[in-house]
């Protein structure tokens, strides 16, 4: 191990001092002001392809309209992207051939299977890794420490989600008593779905878990499994989903006459996409998810919003690109600090991190001992009208709740 | 050496082979007569345990063989050619006979010695090396025989080895055999060409329609009505 | 709770009809070929991209975009048999299986591209009909789909039982030197059963579109459950590939009530272990294929 | 000139191409270190899967089982119990190619053969797969991670550590698997997978115990396979049901042996420098492009061209280029 680092890191030694005496030659610049202002190489490891893809493109978004923003700012970033085509062992490779192209600091990787194993390369190479999106709790648990997660374990998701949903105003035709989860059956789905269940029991809502159902995660139909989610009877339907298998089950709930009192998906990625309220129309509204979301009241988030509508007025900007753009801002503010490209001078400067104003809501981006941000706030979101709002905490408040939801024939 | 007794072969009501009894004598060369269709090749896949027998037993060697594998009765010493030649295609022809010979050693050098002096007692030297897919047809004929003989047999079974060959080659193949016979290996033949089997065999077994209508000495089993009537009296001119 | 097992055995049954009609194009050309089309399932994703592209482009309805795929997927059959397929005909399975991958992998990658990874959905009015029966309630697409993929099951049935050509290819798939001897073009019936099979596997591509998101990574599902189907209803079949595909769908329906919706196809899988070990030719099939 | 014999040039080749291997670290940095060990591995896969199909002619198309088995035991006993892979690697093994032993026994007691056979590999795989879904022990989909290595790690102990050392131990494993399975095909055993290959029938008619020698075949496959497997869990760090018993794990691995020539020895090794780099650069051409699923339809057309144009693979040709003629392709060659 000591052997081959030695290897390594004399390899890129060598090839640095080639490089700048190259230049050097070339140039009358000295290579020492070339270095400082040269530009920081960012590599950033995503699902661009297979099924992740549509996640995976939303971060990259976000992440270049960042690279855009802080460019405009004078932070020299220089992206480069590679694709894990949805596959967890690629990260490794990913990482590695981005620490290659001379990435001094890598983002990444949006599912938590790549996460962990672009973090072994990364911890290898002595790179730091900012995690733009990745929920396993196991991803700041296994010692890394080159690694900077600026995204909530989903237990935390789902305890702060749930624990405002407690909150709400119940009566009207809105008690429920009962409950049942319809999850996804990958890394993801099934870790939500374990702590949907626990959180439930803990926070005392007194309402009944009275089944938890797994769906593959390349089902193409759910009529089964909301048909037996229908059977328990239950008040409430709590889908940990992607935008796709969400818009399966609320077009066979809608088919199966299937209406609950609420559809509330904590931590549950995608029924805030536009194409499940483009899918769905009408049908979409009253769904709720609790999800990391950005706060539209700051100063920031307004000025990333309109720069968004201008770049991407097809798309919408939500918790992925939100992700994808504060992976930027950290990577940014920590070069900033840093005043080099060096990947221990940078690492050094995030362990410093303490960003106030962002976009996405909660107290300022700081990393514990673990590299784990823990000022995420997770609002408690309902589609209305065809687009997501904060309906709590009430701070942030952009709309009233409505419940219990409308039933489906009664849409017209 | 070899004793068949009641064998019995039905393949979904069809009697192939129907109730038939035989024996052959140690360093004996037997031979299994009769026309197309007779069950002759099925009456040798039962002995060589090919095809499971619907009734009967085979003795080999006093021992009853009846629910052995093939690969047992080989090992035994119940060595088969086939009629329909199968040449290992993927090896060459020195490897082909190495398999067999590799059945009675572990050591791959003694194994490839005797794989070239049965190579060369079949007059197949030259064509060690080739691919066992690019013979010609009695260069096949020799290499099944030579497989089978790697396997050193006591009871060797040879299906229509001599069919489709010239007179030379066909020679060739009747000196083995006698040499093979002189050192005590017991021999079972099918075979059409009457020439050959009056000269080599002690004992023919006549079979009509699957069932067995004479046994006995060459002379005899001419002699033997039934089989000029049915085999003979049309072939006979060929004998 | 016998709405609910009525109403999935009803929806399996439906489903499985319609896979019947997957592993009916698989089962005709292993029929006649003995080949196995590992890019079974790529064609019927096929089929569903012609569903979507129609449906998208043109507001073409289903029943429009079946015949448009059947038309096309034949073609597409046919000209791969006779310009490739044949060549193949008498390759050990090995390299038969690689072409056949190599060609799935091709059409993923292909329909990847101009596609894109994003699923693709038809939504109509009619994606929320449904036919109430009593308390059951069966989803109107669902059971459109079902009945046109046993009506083309049926249509092909007839065919082969009583048309020239379907003589032909029933002598073919029973004897190939045999067929040969009577005077039948083998190429082209071979190009012929390919592009039925393929035309089967694409009208039931076009017939899920409306029912499934279509994305270009679905079709390994479809080739294994298609595989399931022909091994459990028996090899060269057709009225096994219908009894295995409503099997197959009741089986998958009712796994996903008594254990976990996600584990269903376990019982598939043990269910196809052990067909293979105790009646490899299927449950109507009545002899060894290979 | 014999099948068996090793020629001076084979070998004077082969030392060659070994020692650019073993010196290759020192100019190539991590990323070609790993893909380099990515390619060790698959050509690891490809030998093991070989000697069961390009040798004693079985179609498995489940290999993921036991590359995914390996693979779980090795990190569960390095995980759960810290146990050093040096035991976890042998007890894998014998998992792995009991599991081998269990499927070719079942496959070949009840005679199911060529698709049939292959489709059983499928079955057995994929009922693994769903069944490690849903098994808590083995951390269901929420998969199961290997944690980051300790700054006072020595690779020698865990069998964890930088690009470099995976290289040079995937390096030695891949070597080891190919003389060992080289002088298995060479051998006694050799001579009656082969003979099994070609024709079981007349191989039993010579007392080849076709039986017991396919079984051979599938337990050793299996037990290399489940080694690679091992490998794999401890440098990747994460396993997932899908990602190493899926369908795709099987298919990914046979590409390389067919692309490189089913059979022989050196076929998969060429294979696995074929389809892995050119796997990654359609990856990065069409990322590039901005073309989804470039990748996918290069992989294919590359193989669509092999089968075609090249059907016993591309080593046979390379051999004959570089003069190490195999008189037939199931000839063992030098390297």
């Amino acid at each position: 191990m000591t052997e081959s680092k030695f290897y390594s890191t004399t390899r890129r030694n060598l090839l640095m001092a080639g490089a700048s005496g190259l230049i050097g030659s070339g140039l009358p610049m000295p290579a020492v002001l070339r270095a400082q202002t040269s530009a920081l190489k960012v590599g950033v490891i995503l699902p661009l392809s297979g099924v992740l893809s549509f996640p995976g493109i939303a971060t990259q978004r976000g992440t270049d309209l960042a690279v855009r923003m802080f460019g405009d700012e004078g932070v020299k970033l220089e992206v480069s992207y590679a694709d894990t085509e949805s596959k967890p062992e690629n990260g490794r490779l990913a990482a590695e051939k981005l620490i290659r192209d001379g990435a001094t600091i890598l983002i990444g990787a949006w599912d938590s299977g790549a996460t962990i194993s672009a973090a072994q390369a990364a911890e290898a190479a002595k790179v730091p890794l900012v995690v733009n999106v990745g929920s396993a709790p196991q991803i700041t648990e296994q010692g890394f420490t080159q690694l900077f997660r600026n995204f909530p374990p989903s237990s935390e998701i789902v305890a702060k989600g749930v624990a405002l949903f407690k909150d709400l105003p119940r009566g009207n035709g809105f008690d429920p008593k009962s409950a049942v989860v319809l999850h996804v059956n990958d890394t993801f789905g099934q870790a939500t779905g374990g702590a949907v269940k626990a959180v439930f029991e803990k926070l005392g809502l007194g309402i009944n878990i009275l089944d938890v159902i797994s769906y593959d995660a390349r089902a193409r139909d759910l009529s089964i499994e909301v048909a037996k989610a229908k059977a328990t009877g239950a008040d409430l339907v709590l889908p940990i989903t992607r935008v796709n298998d969400a818009i399966l089950i609320v077009r066979e709930m809608i088919k199966q006459d299937y209406n609950p009192m609420a559809i509330y998906g904590p931590s549950s990625p995608g029924p805030y996409e536009k194409a499940f309220t483009d899918a769905l129309g009408k049908f979409a509204d009253e769904y709720m998810t609790s999800v990391p979301w950005y706060d539209p009241t700051t100063e920031i988030a307004k000025k990333v919003l309109a720069r968004w509508a201008k770049d991407q007025p097809n798309d919408r900007f939500e918790l992925n690109s939100g992700f994808g753009w504060e992976s930027i801002q950290v990577v940014a503010d920590a070069f900033t600090r840093a005043k080099s490209t060096k990947s221990e001078d940078l690492h050094a400067a995030l362990k410093a991190t303490n960003i106030k104003d962002h976009p996405m809501a909660g107290g300022p981006i700081a990393f514990d001992a673990k590299g784990q941000n823990t000022n995420i706030a997770i609002p408690l979101l309902q589609n209305q009208k065809g687009a997501p709002v904060v309906i709590a905490p009430a701070a942030a408040a952009g709309a009233k709740v409505k419940l219990p939801m409308t039933k489906w024939a009664d849409r017209a | 050496m070899l004793q068949i007794e009641s064998l019995t072969k039905r393949f979904s009501g069809l009697v192939a082979v129907n109730d038939v009894s035989f024996s052959a004598a140690k360093g004996s060369i037997t031979a299994l007569i009769g026309p197309n269709g007779a069950g002759k090749t099925t009456c040798f896949n039962m002995i060589a345990g090919a095809t499971a027998p619907s009734n009967g037993r085979v003795m080999f060697d006093r021992h009853d063989i009846t629910q052995l594998t093939p690969e047992k009765r080989c090992d035994l010493g119940l060595s088969r050619t086939f009629q329909i030649m199968r040449p290992l295609a993927g090896m060459s022809v020195l490897d082909n006979v190495m398999v067999g010979a590799l059945l009675r050693t572990t050591s791959l050098s003694v194994a490839r010695d005797e794989a070239r002096e049965i190579l060369a007692s079949v007059g197949m030297t030259s064509a060690a090396d080739r691919s066992a897919a690019s013979l010609t047809l009695p260069d096949r004929k020799m290499l099944e025989l030579a497989k089978a003989l790697a396997t050193k047999p006591q009871l060797l079974m040879l299906d229509e080895v001599m069919a489709g060959l010239r007179a030379q080659e066909a020679e060739r193949i009747v000196a083995v055999l006698q040499t093979l016979r002189a050192s005590g290996t017991t021999i079972l033949l099918i075979e059409h060409v009457m020439r050959i089997v009056m000269s080599l065999a002690e004992k023919i077994i006549v079979l009509q329609q699957g069932e067995k209508i004479a046994d006995g000495s060459p002379p005899d089993v001419v002699r033997n009505p039934r089989v000029i009537e049915s085999y003979l009296g049309r072939k006979g001119a060929a004998a | 709770m016998i709405e609910l097992y009525a109403g999935v055995a009803i929806n399996g049954l439906m489903i499985g009809a319609v896979y019947a009609l997957v592993a009916t194009g698989l089962n005709l050309i292993f029929g006649v070929m003995r080949v196995v089309n590992f890019a079974h399932g790529e064609i019927v994703v096929g089929g569903m991209y012609i569903g979507y592209g129609a449906w998208a482009l043109l507001g073409l309805p289903t029943s429009v975009s079946v015949a448009l795929a059947a038309i096309v997927m034949f073609g597409f059959g046919y000209c791969f048999q006779r310009l490739i397929g044949n060549q193949f005909a008498n390759r050990p399975q090995h390299a038969q299986f690689v072409l056949y991958i190599s060609l799935a992998l091709i059409i993923t990658g292909g329909l990847a591209m101009a596609f894109g990874p994003d699923p693709r959905s038809i939504q109509s009015a009619a994606s929320f009909s449904v036919y109430k029966i009593g308390s059951l309630r069966v989803d109107a697409t669902r059971l459109q789909a079902a009945l046109s993929a046993a009506g083309v099951i049926l249509a092909l049935w007839l065919w082969l039982r009583f048309s020239l050509t379907g003589k032909a290819l029933q002598a073919a798939s029973q004897n190939i030197i045999g067929g040969r001897a009577i005077g039948i073009r083998i190429d082209h019936v071979f190009a012929i059963a390919t592009g039925i099979g393929f035309a089967c596997a694409g009208i039931a591509g076009a017939l899920i579109a409306p029912l499934y998101d279509t994305t270009p990574y679905l079709s390994a599902d479809f080739t294994l459950i298609a595989f399931i189907i022909v091994i459990v209803g028996g090899l060269a079949s057709l009225p096994g590939a219908m009894l295995g595909g409503l099997i197959i769908g009741l089986v998958e329906g009712l796994a996903a009530i008594l254990f976990d919706p996600s584990a269903k196809s376990l019982l598939s899988y043990g269910l196809l272990i052990a067909i293979l070990l105790f009646r490899p030719m299927g449950l109507l099939g009545k002899r060894r294929a290979l | 000139m014999s099948g068996s014999t090793t020629t001076r040039r084979q070998v004077a080749l082969g030392s060659i191409f070994l020692l650019i291997l073993l010196l290759l670290p020192l100019v190539v940095d991590g990323y070609y270190q790993t893909m380099l060990t990515t390619i060790f591995i698959t050509a690891l896969v490809g030998i093991a899967w070989n000697l069961m199909m390009g040798f004693a002619g079985q179609l498995s198309l489940g290999h993921a089982l036991y590359f995914g088995i390996g693979a779980y035991v090795v990190a569960l006993m390095a995980e759960r119990y810290g146990l050093s892979p040096w035991l976890g690697f042998p007890v894998g093994f014998l998992v792995t190619s009991g599991l081998g032993l269990v499927v070719g026994f079942l496959g070949f007691r009840f005679g199911v053969k060529g698709v049939y056979f292959a489709l059983l590999t499928i079955a057995f795989a994929e009922f693994a797969r769903l069944l490690f879904e849903h098994w808590d022990y083995v951390g269901k989909t929420g998969g199961l991670f290997l944690g980051s290595v300790k700054p006072d790690n020595r690779s020698l102990i865990t069998l964890r550590g930088s690009a470099t050392f995976y290289y040079y131990a995937v390096l030695a494993t891949t070597l080891f698997a190919w003389l060992w399975c080289g002088y298995l095909v060479r051998s006694r055993l050799g001579y009656f997978w082969r003979a099994v290959r070609d024709d079981e029938d007349a191989a039993r008619a010579l007392g080849v115990r076709a039986f017991r020698v396919n079984l051979l075949a599938a337990g050793i496959s299996a037990g290399i396979t489940g080694i690679a497997g091992g490998w794999f869990a401890l440098m990747n760090g994460n396993l997932f049901p899908e990602s190493v018993l899926g369908m795709r794990v099987s298919i990914d691995f046979i590409i390389a042996p067919i692309v490189g020539g089913l059979g022989t020895l050196c076929g998969p090794i060429l294979g696995a420098l074929i389809v892995v780099p050119l796997n990654e650069i359609a990856k990065e051409a069409g990322q590039a492009l901005g073309l989804n699923g470039l990748n996918i339809l290069l992989y294919g057309t590359l193989l669509f061209i092999v089968i075609v144009a090249a059907p016993d693979g591309c080593w046979p040709w390379l051999a004959n280029r570089l003069a190490l003629a195999g008189r037939s392709s199931s000839k063992p060659d030098g390297p």
